[in-house]
């Protein structure tokens, strides 16, 4: 890997957020927020120049202090890093417009909330650390980061369910990642290195690396609310205040998977079995119903947005067993692998835009109204036509209709389900998507619906309702790239590998 | 065996009795008072002796220096120990008889 | 020697592991303050025995560190407890 | 006949780890925990690493000791008088449960802790680093392998880490939420903690500078100077001198920020020099790292105290709201 | 048996116990203590596999690393404790209250 161009863009890309997030430290409130809405346009900037470098030059590369592997620490871009720093700017920078706004008029009663900005700029700087690390330790630390950051950033309210579920959620988090360290600690004993490349040519299977891929996934699903340990989610997340709710679920829930993506494929194709695929798909495929029926049930328009988020995370899961082969299928006769990555990415940027757009959106409906009852949404779209049509959109492309992104995403990944044969997956795409369809139109219905009693709708800023709305088109938008983007990730080497298990009995079952 | 190492393993001896008489005071003594009595005096003469004794096996300046340096810190604050836990104990054994005189 | 400093470590050791019965007994808070720092103590001589034993100097900055960290605990008990009922049941 | 030692010990982790999680009463599991660094200290030992004892011998024992102890007065003796009723209902649940969930539960990780047993004990020897680190060790500017691998070979991960402890100190304002942190506190009365402390002060700044110097040839460095001088910070805070809140709001500010902002700003530097981020001229690297070193200890002191503090706080405004009702 | 099995072994259990812990255990203050009993197998195991690949001197990445780790594991353990004593404040609950 070492042999790539190098570039100073990766040091950049977390040093940035850092020095920024650090500076604001020793300002007040409101010059944390200049700082802050500063720092988030200049790192957005950044990351663009960054990927427009990657468009050209390919994989760069950043040997930290000079020291090779294994020994040193290697940052590099890829074009799959790329997608995904692309995806937390352009998502990032509206979130921060956004909190710009609401901390602004919430001034009052939040006293601005002066750690809101460095924590905010603290937990981008993790985002893209993650992103670009190539040395498992390494994540290990971007994790605890991006971790510690989003809890204390979800507790901000001070309330008491808040704080709560924030403790819920950060003992899960602790553990998460803990487990992976263990994980870790195996993989360094059994192969004296921590870098991804290296690893993915020396690893040997065994019961030691079996187990250390056990307790990896294991502590990546706790992170990524992955069922069965999405128990911390929804509270966490619906207690948040609007923007903190909006950058947890969209971006902060797909770092977790983004690890767990790169080392399954990178790292662990030695002790990858089928079964295992088809393990964590069921675990998808129960968190796509049960999240989707839980969503349907729940009553406060937050918690819908939170449950979703279990079952949207399903869909993510359930690109692992396509990406399996079966024993006895090449890698160059799947023709479903490139369908199934392109699903796994779209699900990931679509969402980020759509559930963005939906929890900026209940935040503004809970400024106006007070609180977040699904049956004071009568009449919204006489009172705020903006922010009904972003929950309208962003609706549309969680529940996967063209043109939006969220369609690409589905229609791609039964398109991979039926290549593969693995047709067992596909009624339950179908009935996520009938389920999403039956709580999003239940708020349409709501909002079309004429007033009964009336419920006083305060005035909320236009901007704020601009914002959500944009990032609800930009999850339109993201599908006309959609050539250009694909074309790209191909020059990555991991986009559209698949894993060829080896059988048992052979140097796997005699070890 | 040469004279310095007997000497070290008598050191030793002397010390680890110490602690064990230490240990079963705290274990066996009524009150947190007397607890407190065999702990800080019997411990410390137990880790004054094995100073002593490490001092001698190593037998080097510097480090028995440093062993010295311990001992004192350890004298210094077990002394402090023994007293702030004593007063803390009285106050709330006062606190607490004040409650239920009550 | 070198199988008597591993009796003595030994002896040490099960020193501590006696102690951990007042832990568990109390009965007030002071009492199990009261066997940290007969932890403490014993762990220092343990780590100077190590010292001779293993030859590594270096053990007695680690022995140091015991030492003046463990005031810290008193101290945060006296000041933070104070007025307090304790436990006493 | 040494692996008695590690024998007994490791029993005596496993025991305190079991038991600390066991133990019906608060105040013993938190001593138990405490005595289970203990024994983890020793461990370090045993397996030769007197670097990461250090280390747990100041976090275990003074800094976690105090986090615990201070919030242990919360929880300890109200439990029995104001929750009842709670702690009613927690035996009764408790006794509730079925039979079988339990039976499958404690089934379930019996069968893991065999395969971890299995994925350990199988391990293939993978060598480590040790050679690599040792060939390049005379470039890093330091003498002591471990400070070298922290502050040089992977500064990187050294420099996120001082990050997260700074988010954990704006993590926990996050949680106390809008607390008035800057009382002046009330000097001690009692003569004698007053002269502990002021004795102490000195010989915690002296030692934990003298680790900080021995840390570029021995066992020692920034994290455990940093702790010590944290202590410090924390026994200011309760002889009733909190200089922490009473230290101007910029000086605070730059104390915790220096640190990590240095370290950044020099490998900037550096890297508009040419070379890669947190890269050092060898020959000024040993120079270089002991300045790192040092603003990292005072960044890592004043966050851990102001940790404490900010804790402290919230314990304080619990006693305030007790003893009003 | 080596010296470093013996504690690569007692670096599991610690792991499973903790790990357990953190589900079994109700109270806050256990559940901080059992992510911390986790964090110390997993930090034995790094050092375990340090010690068996010593030459001259012991692996100095994996203690590097551990020391990274502790201070990363107290400062998650801060931010826990000031969560739990805060709802405790609050509301008066040491567990989370819906567990079953």
């Amino acid at each position: 890997m070492t042999h790539l161009p190098t570039s100073s863009f990766p040091a950049l890309l977390v040093g940035l957020p850092i020095l920024l997030a650090t500076l604001s430290l020793f300002f007040g409130s409101k010059g944390r927020a200049v700082v802050g809405l500063a720092g988030s346009l200049l790192t957005t900037a950044l990351s663009l120049i960054a990927i427009a470098e990657v468009t050209r030059r390919g994989t760069v590369i950043h040997i930290l202090g000079g020291w090779d592997p294994p020994l040193g620490i290697l940052l590099r871009i890829d074009p799959l890093a790329a997608v995904f720093i692309g995806m937390l700017a352009l998502v990032g920078v509206f979130i921060s417009l956004y909190a710009w706004w609401y901390f602004r008029v919430r001034e009052a009663d939040t006293g601005g909330l002066p750690q809101f900005w460095p924590l905010w700029l603290f937990l981008w700087a993790g985002m893209n650390g993650l992103f670009l690390s190539n040395d498992l330790f390494n994540l290990f630390v971007t994790l605890e980061v991006v971790g510690i950051s989003a809890v204390a950033l979800a507790v901000l309210s001070g309330k008491t369910t808040a704080l709560t579920a924030g403790l819920r959620y950060l003992l899960a988090a602790i553990t998460g990642s803990m487990a992976y360290l263990f994980g870790v600690a195996l993989i360094y004993g059994s192969t004296g290195t921590l870098d991804i490349s290296l690893l993915g040519q020396v690893l040997e299977p065994g019961a030691t690396t079996t187990f250390a891929l056990l307790v990896i996934t294991l502590g990546l699903m706790i992170k990524m609310a992955g069922f069965p340990f999405h128990f911390w989610l929804p509270p966490a997340h619906s207690a948040a205040l609007a923007p903190v709710s909006a950058l947890l679920s969209a971006l902060v829930v797909k770092g977790a998977f983004y690890i767990l993506l790169r080392l399954w494929m990178e790292v662990f194709g030695v002790s990858l079995t089928y079964a295992a695929g088809q393990l964590i798909g069921v675990a998808g495929a129960v968190a796509v119903i049960w999240g989707s029926w839980q969503a349907f049930m729940q009553t406060s328009l937050k918690l819908i947005v939170a449950h979703s988020s279990v079952a949207q995370l399903g869909y993510l899961l359930m690109v692992f067993p396509l990406l399996i082969l079966a024993p006895g299928v090449t890698t160059d006769s799947a023709d479903w692998l490139s369908p199934a990555w392109t699903a796994g990415i779209y699900q990931v940027i679509s969402h980020a835009f759509a559930k963005a757009s939906f929890f900026l959106s209940a935040g503004i409906i809970i400024m106006a109204l007070g609180h977040d009852r699904i049956e004071s949404l009568r009449n919204l779209v006489g009172n705020m036509r903006i922010t009904a049509m972003a929950i309208g959109l962003a609706g549309v492309s969680l529940i996967g209709l063209p043109p939006s992104g969220g369609f690409m995403a589905k229609w791609m990944l039964l398109k991979g389900i039926f290549l593969s044969g693995q047709w067992w997956w596909a009624p339950v795409v179908l009935t996520g998507s009938l389920l999403t369809a039956g709580y999003v139109f239940m708020l349409l219905r709501l909002a079309f619906a004429p007033a009964r009693e009336m419920d006083t709708f305060r005035p909320v800023p236009k901007s704020l309702e601009v914002v959500a709305l944009l990032l609800a088109i930009g999850s339109f938008l993201i599908v006309f790239p959609a050539d250009f983007l694909i074309q790209f990730l191909e020059s990555s080497a991991v986009f559209g590998s698949g894993i060829e298990p080896i059988m048992e009995g052979g140097e796997y079952g005699n070890n | 065996m040469t004279i310095v190492e007997l000497i070290t393993v008598i050191f030793l001896v002397v010390g680890c009795f110490f602690f064990l008489a230490g240990t079963l005071g705290v274990l066996r003594f009524p009150d947190l008072f007397s607890r407190l009595h065999a702990l800080t005096k019997a411990d410390n003469l137990g880790l004054g002796f094995i100073a002593a004794g490490m001092a001698l096996h190593i037998a080097s300046p510097w480090a028995a220096l440093k062993i010295l340096l311990i001992w004192l810190f350890t004298l210094l604050a077990s002394s402090s120990t023994c007293y702030l836990i004593a007063h803390f104990q009285k106050e709330q054994d006062q606190l607490k008889n004040r409650k239920e005189g009550e | 020697m070198d199988v008597f400093f591993i009796i003595v470590i030994v002896f040490l050791l099960l020193n501590i592991v006696m102690g951990l019965f007042r832990v568990w007994r109390g009965p007030a808070v002071a009492d199990r303050l009261l066997t940290t720092q007969l932890f403490g103590t014993t762990g220092m001589a343990i780590l100077m025995v190590l010292a001779g034993y293993l030859g590594e100097l270096t053990l007695l900055n680690v022995a140091i560190t015991f030492n003046v960290l463990a005031i810290l605990l008193v101290i945060s008990l006296v000041k933070v407890w104070k007025n307090k009922k304790g436990e006493t049941k | 006949m040494s692996l008695i030692i590690d024998g007994l010990l490791a029993i005596l982790a496993i025991y305190l780890a079991l038991q600390s999680l066991l133990a019906p009463r608060l105040t013993q599991s938190v001593f138990l925990f405490f005595a289970f660094g203990l024994a983890l200290a020793l461990a370090w030992i045993r397996l030769a690493a007197v670097d990461v004892a250090i280390t747990e011998a100041a976090i275990a024992a003074g800094f976690l000791g105090v986090l615990f102890l201070d919030a242990l007065r919360d929880f300890a003796p109200r439990i029995p008088a104001k929750n009842e009723a709670v702690q009613k209902q927690y035996s009764k649940s408790q006794t509730k449960s079925l039979f079988l969930p339990r039976l499958t539960l404690w089934a379930g990780l019996g069968l893991f802790l065999l395969i971890a047993l299995e994925a350990v004990w199988k391990i293939p020897e993978g060598g480590g680093l040790t050679a690599a680190a040792g060939t390049l060790l005379p470039e890093s500017g330091v003498e002591n392998p471990v400070t070298a691998v922290l502050l040089n070979f992977r500064a990187y991960d050294t420099w996120l880490e001082m990050g997260v402890i700074l988010i954990g100190l704006l993590a926990v304002f996050a949680a106390g939420g809008k607390m008035a942190y800057r009382k002046p506190g009330v000097a001690s009365q009692d003569p004698l903690l007053r002269q502990v402390i002021l004795f102490f002060t000195p010989v915690l700044f002296l030692f934990g500078a003298f680790l900080l110097y021995i840390g570029k040839t021995g066992p020692g460095g920034a994290f455990q100077a940093g702790v010590l001088w944290g202590a410090i910070g924390i026994l200011l805070h309760l002889g009733g001198w909190p200089f922490i809140a009473l230290m101007p709001r910029w000086l605070g500010q730059l104390l915790l920020t220096v640190g990590l902002g240095f370290f950044l700003v020099l490998g900037f530097l550096f890297m508009a020099a040419g070379g890669a981020l947190f890269e050092y001229p060898p020959a000024y690297a040993g120079i270089l790292i002991l300045i790192i070193e040092t603003l990292a200890a005072i960044s890592i002191a004043a966050a851990l105290s102001a940790i404490f503090a900010l804790l402290n706080q919230i314990g304080e405004e619990a006693d305030e709201i007790e003893s009003t009702t | 048996m080596e010296t470093y099995q013996i504690y690569s072994l007692t670096s599991a259990v610690l792991f499973v116990i903790g790990i357990g812990g953190v589900f079994i255990t109700r109270h806050f203050i256990k559940k901080i203590i059992a992510t911390m009993i986790m964090g110390g197998g997993v930090f034995l195991s790094f050092v375990s596999f340090a010690e068996r690949d010593a030459l001259t001197f012991a692996d100095p990445v994996p203690h590097a690393l551990v020391i990274t780790g502790i201070v990363v594991a107290v400062a998650s353990a801060a931010f826990a404790l000031a969560l739990a004593r805060r709802i405790y404040q609050q509301t008066g609950d040491i567990s989370f209250s819906n567990d079953k």
